[in-house]
């Protein structure tokens, strides 16, 4: 029987390898992709609560993730397009110019 | 199958979405505007921006309806209209910051001004709900819209400033999203108020899940507020904003995470969370000393700045640790009184602005910059250390009496060590504080030429300095009205 | 006469404003007349003042922010109105004497800003507006210090203006904690210092809030080991500054002892009186010692403040009215005293711009006015009867016996040392051959300088011999008091100390 | 039974997915695995019976989302092998296995409860879209509205952020009525 | 009457206040003048008053209040009573005659007027000490003597000794005036009040613990005065100051202060004789030890300072033992003698141009025959022969030590009388009489103008028959000093003053026969005993060594190393910690975006790790 844990252990393990992929990759076109699986990891959890809850407000909350996940790219992505004409790089380690 | 709805129009109060929906209207407007005239001056959007938010700030102040509203998502009770108030207040002297003399190419666009709007349209949700989704929605529209203005400053330093803030909220985000599924998997309701129920209800059992659940939410608020260890962007997202959005943000997104971080940790603390006293007693020393000490060490005065908002931040973190009404009404107090004071300070780095980095390459606003500012133009330079004063604490300055307030709280809530740690801080916040001054006051001028000063100095830029000074030096003249509301709505919110 | 304490406080502070009108060349006799209507009033206050009334007089009370209880209130009595009068007398002659070129309007203004803050804290009886004076003196000191101080100003202003400031910080946790206190007795808020008198505080409380007032206090006195600020603060101040500094802005915290401390925490005072007069005693031979070891002039008068202020601590802390009036009429003396010294140091310092004694010699036959001047100045400070210097210092070290004669003694061995390093300054720079030959052309007192000093020398003099209407005026309200303080004390201990510290006979 | 298989087996293939995501040197590679996770992902929301948001995200993610994707890939050029500098592995990667076994820690827990009356209940014989569509066009219709401004916001911002007007250099971005040089 | 109090103690103020206001002028005769003239007036008074109280008993003027705090009331108040009217008039006498001595004595220095301003200054203050009828008072005018000795020794301020011995002197009486006020204080504190009267009265019914503290304190304050071991130093060096002033302040009047103090606080000190016993030890060392010093010294002002020094010892003696109208009488006749002789080495010193090695003089009787005789008589007076003064008086002392059972001081004494006689014509041979040295030195020796040795004859008369008015001046003052009882028997007495004068008498003859001989030979001058005689015991060297050198040592170790290195390092050091804790975090802020997001992540796994393992719940 799969029970509300064995989504939740899922989540856990979707969202640890996000936070990987957060924490490792240097690349910022990478890097937004692991914040998707954050995203993602977390809808699964909604669902299964909400299925497990018998409630709707999960699935809600899951449906303007995927909402906000749509808009964070297309900001993002802009972002990265002024970065790039402006840098050439998407590489992570060219944003060093300010610090300290 | 399912039953007809009938649903009574009074029942949604609409009024309660009165507010935002101006600004809605008004972004709307400017960029159709926009679209049918081109070429409009950018002191046409400034000011028609302005009056959205006017009268957004009479829709607030004037609305009398019931506290929730529309199916119990909005939440317009003491703190959400408090908060709404000042938002609109900042937000209604930031934007004029645009008229400087020197003219930027970011002022000019229309969307600009609409996602300015848009912006504050989130903050207003974000501070107007107590249903997580609402508030989370909120927080990404004002923080995309956020992330764009950055953007729109167009240096690369700005572009650099959007993509580190863009990614962090994203990973903040995350840290959301996942707290808000710990809340709703221990509760089955993604609404505060519900959840302190259930919670309650259960002794806060499993307590690992609920304090699981408050991590993540420190997270993400965390980042808002930029928390210690959350607060790594806002030095370099403030130096590579613009003054006056810099400034906006020293304000605006925190207030709107502050009055979130009130209804949801107050609740656990309140309720015997002694862990999450702890948990924020840490993070509220933590911030304030670390940001104080990397403050101290600056060469930039507008990183100087942003490393002091972390450490007011922290301060009022404080307010909400304490979680008394008389702490609560004193970060709505400080906070306001903070606001002019850092809008008035932020200002003058807007005015004293250089086209180019001509003191320092990397920095636009290092110290060297201000040095013997006094003989080149004094009133500038008095003005400014009043500024700085009053953030430093010293009484009779604004920030000072909010500061007296929160450590008055701390303190008759017997929080003697809170309060000690509060002032030491301001002790050591106190020297970079002074390094300005010392630089603006005591040193010698590099050069004689006011002109590369006030190149960017205009009529507007001045009345809304000295407008700032005015509230600044005579805050005491205005701190009992002001508590007054303050303490009446905080206590009409119960908290 | 009804808002007269009113106008006190703030005429300086808008007639600074008003300077910024004022032509440069102006400026300084603009000072000086705006100081000296200062003055004026404050004569006008003592006129006015009842001599036989212990109490507050010509208060003002008007409610500020009624919701956190503060309050304008300004009262005086014995204790702060010759406080104040010497502030604006200090002050007046300290711009006579001016002789600073460089952007004097600035100066001016800051000085008239800084007398506003300094009349206020003494006059001020609302805790959280004293605490505001408090602090904001600190900042027109910090300009006037590093602008128009020497080669290492900045580091001396910034360690003079942290330094306090870190200092006094506490004491706005003691400030809000004692509103606390009197919250939960009364039920109202209130930050007026009467109001706080009234409360009995227990006695574990009154430690804690004691110390934390007191380390504002000593630093700003400066009490040993935190007096170091002291030394650099001067050494590099403009003469102004330092005339000022020592004449006054020290005083304010001696006066905080007075005022807050004793009456305030009775038990705690009496608790810490031990600890406190040995840190007092080191003060006076400690400072002395590092005086008497000084090469520059400056110096050694800096340190000698802090010897002279380790026994007006010490004459505070006798806790009966001889120690504690003679404590304030050498506050008052010091100020006098060593804002003249410094002034002489200023002229000397305008003549040669070097303040080491080995680049002087037989300055007496050169500048034999000069010598004359400081050769007073000199007795008063050692504390020569019949000066100024000696009412006090006999009052407090009188007065201290009765508590312990075996730590008078050591005490008064800031006389002798005194007499030491005072003598020593004097025969080094004074006696002897010209050996300089650029000393020999120095010229003597002018008239500026005159007008300054020879209100100095008459005070010094005619309080040294008729200190009597200063003394009873003052020990009225010390009086009052200690009957408070004797009252209020939670442990009997306290009360019978009190009263026995007060009484002749029974001493060993 | 049919239940369990299919969560392993979708188990298995999201986390494979995501794995690629977050190691797989080459960009393209990672795409294509993020759009597979995805799907994957609406797999168990059919499980679950969100049948409405399976088709979500299948539309939104694995359409609109991975176009964009795929489109940015195309302009920064990233479909070759991704050369990527890591600073400090050892940390994020310690980092990385703390906070796994701690989240996991957490979420095993048995945090749920049985006592929970449901705010918004799923009807037995009601579709997943007629309760979603019921659901969000009354209770959440602010949320929903407010969703459509961010959307909005993100174009706009996605229009200008792309658009030529941020084209200009820098000096010429900031012009001034005098212009003052200084040495 | 009350009147010529005030013009006794004003007048010398006036004349001061006057005489400084020219202060800075070149000499104008006239201050001279003026100032002899306006003491001469304060003499007058005195006289007056020294007639009233024999006539009508003591006078009380309270003048002004002075000091009023607490229970503290301190008035300006003055008492002429037996005591001080002696005092007053041995005093301004004394005062006058150096006064007019002056004018001659200072008549090139440019500092002329200057001078009298300070010696009328000095006779102020001195009036204030002995007219005070409260201990407050006295102790204005005891610091006021010290402020204007220590003016007065450094008149020359040029010179370097001069402005040391100044400082000096100050100093050291700044010792014992802090023991003195220790002693006041206790008064205060015991009885509530400094008024003699009050005082004296309260005392008997005292515990006997505290009056010995109280009069071991007030002796102590004595002894900086009167110079009594161990602070005698200052006393021989401040004959750096001009020879008036050495027989003004250091010879009749400031330096018998500490007299004058134990013999006004008679009353007190009947009650604990064992301290009194302790001041006569103490008086009697210092009579041998101090006439042994000036047995060989060659400076003709430190052997009467030294000299003065030994005559104080015996004042003490006779004050310690209760014999206060003796030792009041010995101080009267004293101040003559030693005044003149002083003056009359004044002379000397003019003409020998301020040379002051005896040993360079010699044969002056020819050129200086008034001033010869006059130091001739002095010194007669000095060594104690009958009849001259110092007979009568010096003689009293013996009896009073033998009387008293004291054999040991009495013995001191008897030696001490001996070396006085001995040095005093050692110093009149080898100065008047003998070799004529100073032509080697080019020096030619003239006596000194006429006014000046006519206003030394009244001081060589008194110095005659001073002795003479003992039993007037016995009756007199023991009207308010306690009466000195003699049980001798008439044989032991006469026993007593045969043995003194024939120590005295042999004295002389030995010195002049030594000296007449010429003197004695070089190779005593590598004795031992000659070397530590010469250099005072080694004491000022002791001091040098073991006092000022340490102490400015450890001034300066205090400053550079405590206040500097420690006090102000740590006061720094928690600056820089706090600065520099700043330059450690700031690298925390290095710009990397991957660290930012990591640090956000750690802040997570630290929290989340202490929710899982630290959960308080209280």
């Amino acid at each position: 029987m799969i029970t509300l844990t064995h989504y939740l252990v899922l989540t856990g393990i979707l969202f640890s390898i996000g936070l990987v992929g957060v924490m490792r990759r240097t690349n910022l076109l990478m890097l937004f992709f692991s914040t998707e699986i954050l995203l993602n990891a977390v809808n699964v959890g909604f669902v299964a609560v909400s299925k497990y809850y018998g409630d709707l407000s999960g699935q809600m909350f899951s449906f303007f993730i995927i909402a906000v996940a749509a808009s964070e790219v297309a900001v993002g992505l802009g972002l990265l397009i002024l970065w790039y004409k402006r840098n050439g790089s998407i590489d992570l380690n060219s944003l060093q110019m300010m610090k300290g | 199958m399912l039953e007809p709805i009938s649903i009574s129009m009074a029942s949604l109060n609409l009024p309660a979405l009165l507010p935002m929906a101006i600004l809605v209207v008004g972004a709307l407007g400017v960029i159709c505007i926009d679209l049918m005239a081109k070429g409009l001056n950018r002191s046409f959007y400034t000011m028609i921006t302005v009056l959205f938010i006017l009268l957004d700030l009479g829709a607030v102040i004037g609305y009398n309806g019931s506290i929730r509203g529309f199916f119990d998502v909005m939440l317009v009770d003491g703190i959400a209209r408090i908060a709404q108030v000042i938002i609109l207040v900042a937000s209604a002297f930031f934007v004029p910051l645009s008229l400087s003399h020197r003219h930027f190419k970011e002022f000019k666009m229309a969307e600009y001004y609409a996602l300015f709007m848009f912006m504050i349209v989130g903050f207003q949700f974000m501070v107007a709900s107590d249903n997580l989704i609402l508030i989370f929605l909120g927080l990404e529209t004002s923080s995309l819209a956020l992330y764009t203005l950055i953007a729109l400053h167009n240096r690369a330093k700005a572009f650099e400033a959007a993509i580190k803030y863009f990614t962090m909220g994203a990973l903040a985000a995350g840290f959301y999203t996942l707290s808000a599924l710990i809340f709703y998997a221990l509760t089955g309701s993604v609404e505060i108020h519900q959840i302190e129920q259930v919670l309650i209800e259960r002794d806060f059992e499993p307590l690992v899940g609920v304090l699981a659940g408050t991590v993540f939410m420190i997270g993400a608020l965390g980042f808002k507020l930029s928390l210690v260890p959350s607060h790594t962007w806002t030095p370099d997202v403030y130096e590579g904003s613009s003054a006056p959005l810099a400034g906006y943000m020293s304000i605006v997104p925190k207030i709107a995470g502050f009055v979130v971080a009130m209804r949801l940790f107050e609740m656990l603390v309140l309720s015997g969370v002694v862990w999450l006293e702890y948990i924020l007693y840490g993070v509220v020393v933590l911030t304030m000393t670390l940001a104080n000490i990397t403050a101290l060490v600056q060469e930039d005065v507008k990183r100087m700045l942003a490393f002091s908002s972390i450490s007011h931040a922290g301060s009022m973190m404080a307010a909400i640790l304490i979680g008394t009404t008389q702490a609560n009404s004193a970060l709505f107090l400080y906070w306001t009184l903070f606001m002019f004071t850092n809008l008035g300070a932020f200002a003058m780095l807007w005015i004293v602005r250089h086209q180019k980095n001509l003191w320092d390459e990397r920095y636009q606003h290092p110290f060297t910059k201000f040095s013997g500012m006094v003989k080149i133009m004094p009133i500038t330079a008095t003005i400014m250390g009043v500024f700085m004063f009053a953030l430093a604490g010293m009484p009779p300055f604004s920030v000072f009496w909010g500061k007296l307030y929160l450590i008055s709280a701390a303190v008759n809530s017997q929080f003697i060590w809170l309060a000690i740690i509060i002032v030491l801080n301001s002790a050591i916040a106190v020297y970079y504080y002074m390094k300005l001054v010392i630089y603006m006051f005591l040193k010698d001028p590099v050069s004689n030429d006011a002109g590369i000063y006030a190149t960017n100095a205009s009529t507007p830029l001045k009345v809304i300095v000295g407008f700032a000074a005015m509230m600044t030096l005579f805050a005491v003249l205005f701190v009992e009205p002001l508590l007054n509301v303050i303490t009446k709505y905080v206590i009409a919110s119960g908290f | 006469m009804d808002h007269i304490l009113s106008l006190i406080v703030f005429f300086p502070a808008v007639a600074g404003l008003l300077g910024f009108m004022v032509n440069k060349d102006s400026a300084r006799a603009y000072g000086i007349s705006v100081s000296a209507i200062e003055f004026l009033l404050c004569l006008v206050l003592w006129i006015g003042f009842d001599g036989s009334n212990a109490g507050y007089q010509f208060v003002e009370y008007s409610p500020l922010i009624p919701s956190i209880g503060m309050s304008y209130y300004l009262g005086v009595d014995g204790i702060s109105l010759f406080l104040a009068l010497l502030t604006s007398f200090i002050t007046m002659i300290a711009l006579i004497s001016l002789s600073i070129e460089k952007d004097v309007k600035n100066l001016i203004i800051s000085v008239l800003f800084l007398e506003m803050t300094m009349v206020g804290v003494f006059l001020i009886l609302d805790v959280i507006l004293f605490y505001a004076f408090w602090e904001l003196s600190l900042v027109p000191m910090l300009y006037i210090i590093g602008a128009w101080g020497s080669a290492q100003r900045l580091y001396a202003a910034v360690k003079f203006f942290l330094y306090t400031f870190a200092g006094s910080v506490l004491m706005l946790v003691g400030i809000l904690y004692m509103a606390f206190l009197y919250h939960d007795a009364t039920g109202v808020w209130s930050f007026a210092l009467p109001d706080w008198y009234l409360l009995q505080i227990p006695f574990d409380t009154q430690l804690w809030l004691f110390g934390a007032f007191f380390l504002a206090f000593a630093i700003k006195v400066p009490m040993f080991p935190f007096h170091t600020w002291l030394p650099y603060a001067h050494g590099q101040a403009p003469t102004i500054g330092s005339i000022i500094l020592a004449a006054v802005l020290l005083k304010m915290g001696s006066y905080g002892f007075v005022r807050f401390s004793l009456p305030l925490f009775p038990d705690a005072a009496v608790y810490f009186l031990y600890p406190i007069a040995i840190i007092a005693i080191i003060m006076v031979i400690y400072a002395a010692m590092v005086a008497y070891a000084q090469e520059d002039m400056k110096q050694v008068i800096a340190y000698s403040s802090i010897s002279h202020m380790g026994i007006v601590v010490l004459g505070t802390f006798a806790m009966n009215a001889e120690g504690i009036t003679g404590s304030i009429f050498l506050m008052l003396s010091h100020g006098i005293v060593s804002g003249a010294l410094f002034m002489l140091v200023g002229v000397i310092y305008d003549r040669r711009h070097t303040k080491l004694m080995k680049d002087f010699g037989g300055l007496a036959s050169v500048m034999p006015g000069f010598a004359t001047v400081y050769g007073i100045m000199l007795m008063a400070s050692v504390g020569l009867p019949l000066s100024i210097g000696f009412v006090g210092e006999f009052l407090s070290l009188a007065g201290f016996y009765k508590v312990s004669w075996i730590m008078t003694l050591l005490a008064g061995t800031g006389i002798i040392l005194g007499a030491i390093y005072m003598l020593t300054l004097y025969k080094k720079s004074f006696f002897g051959e010209v050996t300089h030959e650029e000393n020999k052309g120095l010229k003597d007192l002018n008239g500026k300088e005159l007008t300054a000093l020879v209100p100095l020398v008459a005070l010094v003099v005619i309080l040294g011999v008729y200190p009597k209407p200063i003394l009873t005026t003052i020990d009225m309200s010390v009086k009052k008091m200690l009957v408070l303080m004797e009252k209020k004390a939670i442990d009997p201990n306290t009360s019978k100390f009190i009263i026995n510290v007060n009484s002749i006979g029974g001493t060993k | 039974m049919y239940e369990i298989i299919a969560f392993y087996i979708f188990s298995a293939l999201t986390i494979g997915m995501f794995t690629i995501v977050v190691l797989s040197k080459n960009a393209l590679y990672a795409m294509s695995a993020l759009a597979g996770g995805m799907i994957f992902i609406s797999g168990f929301f059919f499980i679950l019976g969100a049948e409405f948001l399976g088709v979500v995200q299948i539309t939104v993610y694995s359409g609109a989302v991975m176009a964009l994707y795929a489109f940015g890939m195309m302009f920064f050029d990233t479909t070759r092998d991704v050369k990527e500098n890591i600073k400090n592995k050892k940390i994020a990667y310690t980092l990385s296995i703390l906070s796994a076994i701690l989240i996991l820690a957490i979420l095993c827990a048995p945090f749920f409860s049985g006592a929970i009356q449901a705010n918004y209940p799923s009807l037995q014989n009601t579709g997943n879209i007629q309760m979603i569509g019921l659901v969000l066009f009354t209770k959440y219709l602010v949320p929903f509205e407010l969703a459509a401004i961010m959307l909005l916001v993100a174009m706009i911002a996605g229009i200008v952020l792309a658009s030529k007007k941020m084209d200009l250099e820098e000096e010429m971005s900031e012009e001034c009525d005098v212009v003052k040089e200084v040495k | 009457m009350e009147k010529f109090v005030y013009i006794a103690l004003f007048a010398p103020l006036l004349s001061s206040l006057l005489v400084a206001l020219f202060a800075a002028r070149p000499k104008m005769l006239f201050t001279g003048i003026l100032a002899s003239a306006l003491i001469g007036l304060s003499m007058v008074a005195s006289f007056v008053l020294l007639i009233d109280v024999n006539a009508n008993g003591a006078l009380h003027v309270k003048m002004m209040d002075w000091i009023d705090a607490g229970n503290l009331h301190v008035p300006f108040g003055f008492v002429v009573d037996q005591v001080s009217v002696i005092m007053m008039v041995t005093v301004t006498l004394v005062s006058t005659i150096v006064h007019i001595y002056s004018i001659g004595y200072m008549d090139h220095d440019k500092s002329f007027n200057r001078f009298f301003s300070y010696l009328s200054a000095f006779v102020f203050s001195m009036m204030i000490l002995v007219m005070s009828d409260n201990f407050v008072g006295l102790f204005i005018g005891w610091e006021g003597v010290g402020l204007c000795s220590w003016l007065l020794i450094g008149f020359w301020y040029h010179k370097h000794s001069a402005s040391w011995a100044a400082n000096e002197a100050f100093i050291m009486n700044r010792i014992a005036d802090l023991g003195m006020l220790m002693g006041l204080f206790l008064i205060y504190w015991q009885i509530g009040s400094f008024q003699y009267d009050i005082v004296f009265a309260a005392v008997k019914s005292m515990d006997i613990t505290i009056v010995t503290t109280i009069g071991t304190f007030l002796f102590i304050g004595a002894m900086g005065k009167s110079a009594q071991f161990p602070l005698h130093t200052w006393l021989a060096d401040a004959m750096e100051g001009p020879t008036p002033v050495s027989a003004l302040i250091h010879a009749a009047t400031m330096v018998t202060a500490g007299v004058y103090l134990v013999i006004r606080c008679g009353e007190l000190y009947t009650l604990i004789p064992h301290i009194g016993f302790a001041i006569a030890s103490l008086g009697a060392f210092v009579a041998v030890f101090a006439a042994s010093m000036a047995l060989v010294n060659n400076d003709l002002k430190r052997i009467i300072a030294y000299s003065t020094l030994s005559q104080l010892g015996y004042m003490f003696v006779a004050a310690g033992l209760g014999a206060y109208w003796i030792a009041l009488f010995h101080l009267m006749t004293h101040a003559f003698f030693k005044s003149l002789l002083f003056l009359g080495a004044g002379n000397v010193m003019h003409a020998m141009h301020d040379e002051l090695n005896i040993k360079k003089m010699g044969g002056l009787y020819g050129s200086m025959k008034a001033t010869a005789i006059l130091m001739s008589v002095a010194s007669v007076a000095l060594a104690g022969i009958y009849p001259f003064a110092g007979f009568f008086s010096k003689d009293k002392i013996l009896e009073v030590a033998f009387n008293h059972g004291a054999y040991y001081l009495w013995f001191a004494l008897f030696i001490g009388a001996g070396m006085t006689a001995f040095y005093s014509f050692r110093l009149v041979m080898l100065v008047f009489f003998g070799e004529k040295e100073h032509p080697k030195y080019g020096i030619h020796p003239h006596e000194a103008q006429p006014f000046v040795i006519y206003a030394l004859m009244p001081l060589g008369l008194l110095a005659i028959i001073a002795g003479f008015f003992e039993h007037s001046f016995e009756g007199f003052v023991t009207r308010l000093l306690s009466h000195y009882e003699v049980h001798l028997s008439h044989g032991t007495e006469w026993a007593l003053i045969a043995g003194t004068s024939a120590i005295a008498i042999s004295g002389i003859a030995f010195a002049i026969y030594m000296y007449s001989r010429g003197g004695f030979s070089k190779s005593l001058e590598n004795r031992a005993c000659y070397k530590l005689l010469i250099n005072q015991y080694f004491i000022p060297k002791l001091y040098a060594m073991y006092i000022m050198r340490p102490f400015t040592v450890l001034s300066h170790f205090i400053w550079q190393k405590i206040d500097v290195k420690i006090v102000d390092a740590t006061v720094d050091m928690i600056a820089k910690i706090v600065y520099g804790t700043g330059t450690k975090t700031r690298q925390m802020q290095n710009g990397n975006l991957s660290d930012m997001l990591r640090w956000m992540i750690v802040g997570m796994v630290v929290l989340l790790a202490l929710a899982i393992f630290y959960r308080p719940m209280v």
